[in-house]
């Protein structure tokens, strides 16, 4: 046991935030647990029937006791919601600056595309001490990307985007598991995550023969599939002008701001009428089951590579990213996450 | 068990308001409000269900006991649509 | 006088008070648990609503809003006959019960049949859910969430009007028999609660499917 | 003894009383019902129990070597719906529950005896095309029959399974119903609801939530089998749903099942506390509020199920927040069971060594329904072996040891004989170290991060996998000793008379087993439940 409880020893920095609490509640809960246990058995020892007709004092309640016991745990449980909710959001939103990685998950394999164009099948290499966002969608049925070592899993889904973010703290060789079950194969459908030194990372990075970037490929589909006949850079085309689109507040015709994100990005390729741009009219046709979701992930990093439009540039924390078309889009400030606090995290 | 519970006067009285508001419901169903004409047309409905509730099911004649299964289902479906919705309204925050 | 006691009373109760109420409430139990049935699909609607709310608009545009409000008024019209029929066992007269009892399921085969009729027209139009649903909008998978809830609701329905049919023909066939009094005709009243309950289902689904999107309706 | 004095002692019963298979395939008796109830379920139980023993020998390498992973997903869907629909929801309300509700409330029987019995038959049907699916080669949707897989992606008998589990809950629908109707409106003279024994407030708790969250499954599987059978969309997403919403919809119900089987095992718990240790239940009108709570609240907090399934995370804080409230009255009921055996007078009894099983492996599995609710513990062993050990210490450390438990408590009065008590205290005891051994190390591998519904995994796992397996047969061993004494002791046991525990309930008052219709005299009730203080003036008597 104790060499299996080193294996998931905590190798990202959540992790070990995940661990003081997990502990914590064991010591809290494990001590209620044997001090009712105890209780009980010396109660049944103590008080064990010692004649056949012996009647004990028939005592009702205590009003004192049940308040007490009431008011008690309660306080304890809240303060239990508190720490957990605040795990769970350090572990559900992601730092901005963290590097994206896409992943596509089908029947039984995990696929990674990486910003530079690199592909791979049921691994993932990832370096020490930088957040990792991984954008994931899956292709057919609801799996769950799950890494033991990193305390962190999410449900992965068809025809949607969710996020999972980790920074990995030691460099190693880590189990990725599916964690919910998606047929026959379930249990098959694993891989693993290396976690290296950023020297090494870089090197492991260069060595990619890769057929040019994401964004790039995506270019050419743009192109290919007529997307820049109507989606002009200069914003007079017929139809919205997607520089700088990502994570810019988007004001819709039926009067709603939504923030365009990945999935209102993919939203809006694979079903355009779903959220219409204010002051336009829907001429595009449907892409859904006309684009892979390989192609819509070449796509939407194009999309949100596309350089920022004048004005609402940040600075990115673009050096820590690895060099790729674009670097980072800018981050408006009207991102969901509370992004300053997050970056001050990250560095 | 001589007396019936509700008079036919009563019945009569529902049954015209119950008639009268589907006629509404209907008219003002052709007007746009917007988003107010899903409010309007299910509230009427809410309304007839009450009047069918309270008085050809008796509910305002019953006992508290039975009064209380009729709102049981009423609340938890309150419960389960609100709770789920509030899911899928918070989703885009 | 109807049945001596002994006889409409069964032998796990003690009073016929007691087995009155009790049966009552087994209904309202009852009708508590049909709510959370169709509140699931309710529930579906709304959530189907909220993402797709162009085409469901666009769906309910497209109903029959003559057949619909017809319907609902004909369903109405039942619940007063029913209503009437439990009035006149009440006061213990059987003919009239007979009356309203065959008037009410008389009015419950008309709406089936009006119903009927536009499935039939649904069918005709090719609204109906599969490979050969048609739409004449931009968005037909959306709309065929639509109908395809309007089928499972309304056909939902319809099954629990069938069964409120056969409870209603029972009835007759009971009161025929003499079964029923002044002192006994719980069976009527349970029958009534069932049919009432059927129409104020029918009563939401009205609004939601004919109404919602009647000022967009095209003539 | 005259002959004629001898004749009298052969009294007539509710078992003797119409003989032949008709007369109890057409029973109308609640009594008799709640017999054909216990055949049943223990049939399904045992069904059930072996698809778990197949699965743990699987489990006991970690390589796929006695099925292929797709057969693996069987065994365990099976055993799920199998042990889930056909046996933990029924188990206790519809054996323990029907005979003795009516006993205990002073009733002659239910409110509805022909629904009751239709109910059963309505059961059966359910578990007859469920068992059918799986003669015909099985399902593998897992328990929760997640959409788009079991719509879309499945090849084996997913609409027939649903079908069966459609069925049966119609009849958990219905025994529900007669249930609240019996509750309120059969109670004898003087029974007021603060004198009803918390056996029946608890039944009362389950009742409503029965009702109230069962049709929700039922439109469900309903819609889940419109979208496999005609594939249109209502969950899938490539047809325009959403998979999401099935969740909401299943947890909806599924959530409160758990206060389903749970909370009949707390009703037997209350009882058997009190009796063997001749006190009142310790905080009686807290205990009775605490049920109601648990009923009520356990609607609210369906969403920890899905804190990763993509729920929005302010949605998530709501779920976990209320499924802290929800934990209260547990605790509460938790502090008061313990609290009535101070200062009893404590007796070993068999029973006894069930409900202190119960108190010791429910507390374990209520703690660590914690870690669940904590949001950011969650997500880590959520839908590991932690979940599976967490619900198993609920759901066979719980309700399983309960019926156990009451099973033998009530075992005199239903069948009016005693079982041979040494060998039913051993096999509490194995059943209990059996249990602990089996479901114990599975927190620990949850822990460390094994997936649940694996048919083969990392071999680091493997060391804490075969103590579970160890455990397991143990565990089957323990299930399998009562089945055997308790049914030699129907035809040998000793005879027991009608209060062999000195109880102080109505049930204890009639004989064993009692007449047809329960009682010689209708019951008045003048008294508050559990007043053992009444021993001293029958011994003043005696």
């Amino acid at each position: 046991m104790i060499p299996a409880l080193l294996l998931v020893a905590p190798a990202s920095r959540v992790a070990v935030e995940y661990d003081w609490l997990f502990w914590s509640l064991v010591v809290v809960c494990g001590g209620v647990a044997v001090g009712i246990a105890a209780f009980v058995v010396y109660s049944a020892i103590h008080f064990h029937r010692r004649s056949e007709n012996e009647l004990p004092p028939q005592i009702k309640g205590s009003l004192k006791l049940e308040v007490t016991w009431s008011v008690v745990p309660l306080i304890i449980f809240l303060g239990m919601f508190a720490w957990g909710a605040s795990l769970y959001f350090d572990i559900e939103r992601p730092p901005a600056n963290a590097t994206e990685v896409y992943i596509v998950a089908r029947q039984w394999m995990w696929k990674a595309q990486y910003l530079d164009g690199r592909r791979e099948i049921d691994e993932l290499h990832v370096p020490v001490g930088r957040p990792v966002k991984l954008i994931m969608t899956s292709q057919d049925v609801i799996h769950s990307f799950f890494v033991p070592a990193f305390r962190v899993k999410q449900d992965v889904l068809p025809d949607r985007y969710t996020t999972v973010w980790f920074q990995p703290s030691k460099p190693g060789k880590y189990h990725l598991f599916c964690a919910e079950y998606c047929g026959a194969k379930h249990s098959g459908m694993i891989g693993y995550i290396y976690a290296m030194e950023p020297r090494e990372y870089a090197l492991w990075l260069s060595q990619g023969a890769a057929e040019g970037s994401l964004a790039s490929t995506g270019e050419k589909m743009f192109h290919q599939f007529g997307c820049a006949n109507c989606h002009h850079f200069d914003g007079q085309g017929p139809c919205p002008d997607l520089k700088g689109l990502y994570l810019r507040p988007v004001l819709l015709t039926t009067g709603q701001t939504v923030v365009a994100d990945e999935s209102y990005i993919r939203e809006s390729i694979v079903d355009p009428a779903a959220k219409i741009v204010a002051g336009f009219t829907n001429y595009m046709p449907v892409f859904k089951n006309v684009l892979t979701e390989d192609q819509l992930v070449e796509l939407l990093a194009y999309i949100k590579a596309i350089g920022p439009a004048p004005g609402t540039q940040q600075p990115s924390s673009a050096g820590s990213v690895p060099a790729t078309y674009g670097g980072q889009p800018g981050i408006s400030g009207s991102g969901p996450a509370g992004i300053s606090t997050d970056q001050s995290r990250a560095h | 068990m001589a007396q019936p519970i509700v008079s036919k006067k009563t019945y009569a009285l529902t049954f015209g308001t119950l008639l009268g508001i589907t006629a509404l419901t209907t008219l003002l169903g052709f007007i746009d409000m917007g988003s107010l004409n899903t409010v309007v047309a299910v509230g009427l409905a809410g309304v007839k269900a009450c009047l069918i509730a309270g008085f050809f099911m008796h509910g305002f004649y019953e006992s508290r006991t039975i009064r209380i299964a009729m709102i049981a289902g009423v609340a938890w479906f309150l419960i389960m649509i609100s709770l789920t919705l509030v899911d899928y309204a918070s989703r885009f925050w | 006088m109807a049945e001596p006691l002994a006889l409409i009373l069964r032998e796990q109760f003690h009073a016929p008070e007691q087995q009155r109420e009790t049966a009552t409430l087994g209904m309202w139990i009852f009708i508590s648990t049909e709510i959370m049935l169709f509140g699931g699909l309710f529930l579906a609607f709304s959530v189907y609503r909220m993402y797709y709310p162009q085409a469901f608009i666009a769906g309910s545009a497209d109903m029959n809003i003559a057949l619909g409000a017809t319907n609902t008024a004909v369903l109405i019209c039942s619940s007063f006959t029913m209503a009437l029929g439990v009035h006149s066992a009440e006061v213990g007269r059987r003919k009239l019960l007979n009356l309203f009892l065959a008037l009410t399921m008389i009015l419950g085969a008309v709406f089936l049949g009006i119903k009927f009729t536009e499935y039939y027209l649904h069918y005709l139009d090719h609204r109906v859910p599969g490979p050969g649903f048609l739409f004449p909008s931009a968005d037909p998978p959306k709309a065929e969430m639509f109908f395809l809830l309007y089928f499972i609701m309304t056909g939902l329905h319809a099954l629990h009007m069938f069964v409120g049919e056969g409870i209603l023909f029972s009835m007759i066939l009971r009161n025929r028999a003499g079964s029923f009094s002044a002192e006994y005709h719980t069976p009527v009243v349970l029958a009534g609660l069932y049919w009432h309950f059927v129409d104020v289902i029918w009563v939401f689904l009205f609004a939601i499917f004919y109404i919602e999107g009647l000022h967009l309706h095209k003539w | 003894m005259t002959p004629v004095a001898e004749a009298v002692t052969v009294e007539r019963n509710y078992l003797n009383q119409g003989e032949g298979i008709l007369s109890w395939l057409f029973t109308l008796d609640h009594k008799r019902i709640a017999i054909l109830y216990l055949v049943s379920v223990t049939m399904f139980f045992f069904l059930g129990g072996l698809f778990a023993l197949l699965m743990r020998l699987e489990l006991l390498t970690p390589r796929a070597w006695l099925f292929n992973p797709g057969d693996y997903n069987k065994m365990f869907s099976m055993h799920g719906i199998i042990m889930v629909w056909f046996f933990l929801i029924p188990s206790i309300p519809t054996t323990l529950g029907n005979f003795f509700i009516p006993m205990m409330i002073g009733a002659k029987d239910l409110a509805f005896p022909k629904l009751n019995l239709l109910s059963w038959y309505i059961f059966m049907f359910g578990g007859a095309v469920t068992v059918f699916a799986l003669v015909r080669g099985g399902v593998d949707t897992g328990w929760t029959f997640y959409t788009p897989l079991s719509t879309t992606y499945l090849n084996t008998y997913v609409t027939a399974t649903a079908t069966g589990v459609f069925i049966a809950g119609f009849s958990s629908i219905l025994t529900g119903l007669n249930f609240i109707a019996t509750i309120h409106r059969m109670r004898a003279p003087g029974m007021t609801w603060f004198r009803l024994p918390m056996f029946i407030w608890t039944h009362y708790a389950t009742s409503l939530v029965l009702v109230l969250a069962t049709p929700v499954l039922a439109v469900t599987l309903l819609m889940m089998g419109v979208e496999r059978i005609f594939h249109v969309g209502i969950f899938d997403p490539a047809l325009g749903g959403d998979p999401v919403l099935f969740q909401h919809m299943f947890w909806f119900y599924s959530h409160p099942a758990v206060y389903i089987m749970v909370l009949p095992g707390m009703a037997v718990i209350s009882e058997i506390i009190p009796t063997f240790s001749r006190k009142p239940l310790f905080g009686y009108d807290f205990v009775a509020y605490a049920s109601m709570a648990i009923a009520v609240i356990g609607f609210l907090v369906w969403g920890h199920h899905m804190f990763v399934a993509g729920l929005s995370i302010y949605s998530a804080m709501a779920f976990s927040f209320l499924s802290y409230l929800v934990a209260v009255p547990s605790a509460i009921k938790v502090f008061n069971w313990s609290a009535t055996l101070y200062k009893g007078s404590i007796s070993w009894d068999t029973p006894m060594l069930y409900a202190i099983g119960f108190l010791g492996l429910f507390t374990i599995g209520g703690m660590t329904g914690l870690f669940l609710a904590a949001l950011g513990i969650d997500v880590h062993v959520t839908d590991t072996y932690f979940v599976i050990a967490h619900f198993h210490y609920i759901m066979v450390g719980g309700t399983v040891m309960a019926f156990l438990g009451g099973i033998h408590y009530f075992w005199p009065k239903i069948t009016g004989r005693l079982y041979p008590e040494g060998l039913a205290r051993l096999s509490a005891l194995i059943v209990f170290v059996g249990f602990n051994l089996t479901f114990f190390p599975q927190f620990v591998l949850g822990y460390l991060g094994m997936p649940r519904r694996y048919a083969a995994y990392p071999t680091e796992f493997q060391m804490l996998n075969v103590l579970s397996t160890a455990g397991a047969s143990i565990l089957g061993v323990g299930y399998i000793f009562p089945l055997c004494y308790l049914l030699w002791s129907w035809k040998y046991g000793k005879k027991a008379g009608p209060n062999p525990w000195r109880g102080t309930g109505l049930e204890w008052t009639t004989a064993s087993p009692p007449p047809r219709d329960n009682f010689e005299v209708s019951p008045i009730v003048e008294g508050p439940p559990y007043d053992f203080g009444r021993m001293r003036e029958e011994l003043h008597l005696g």
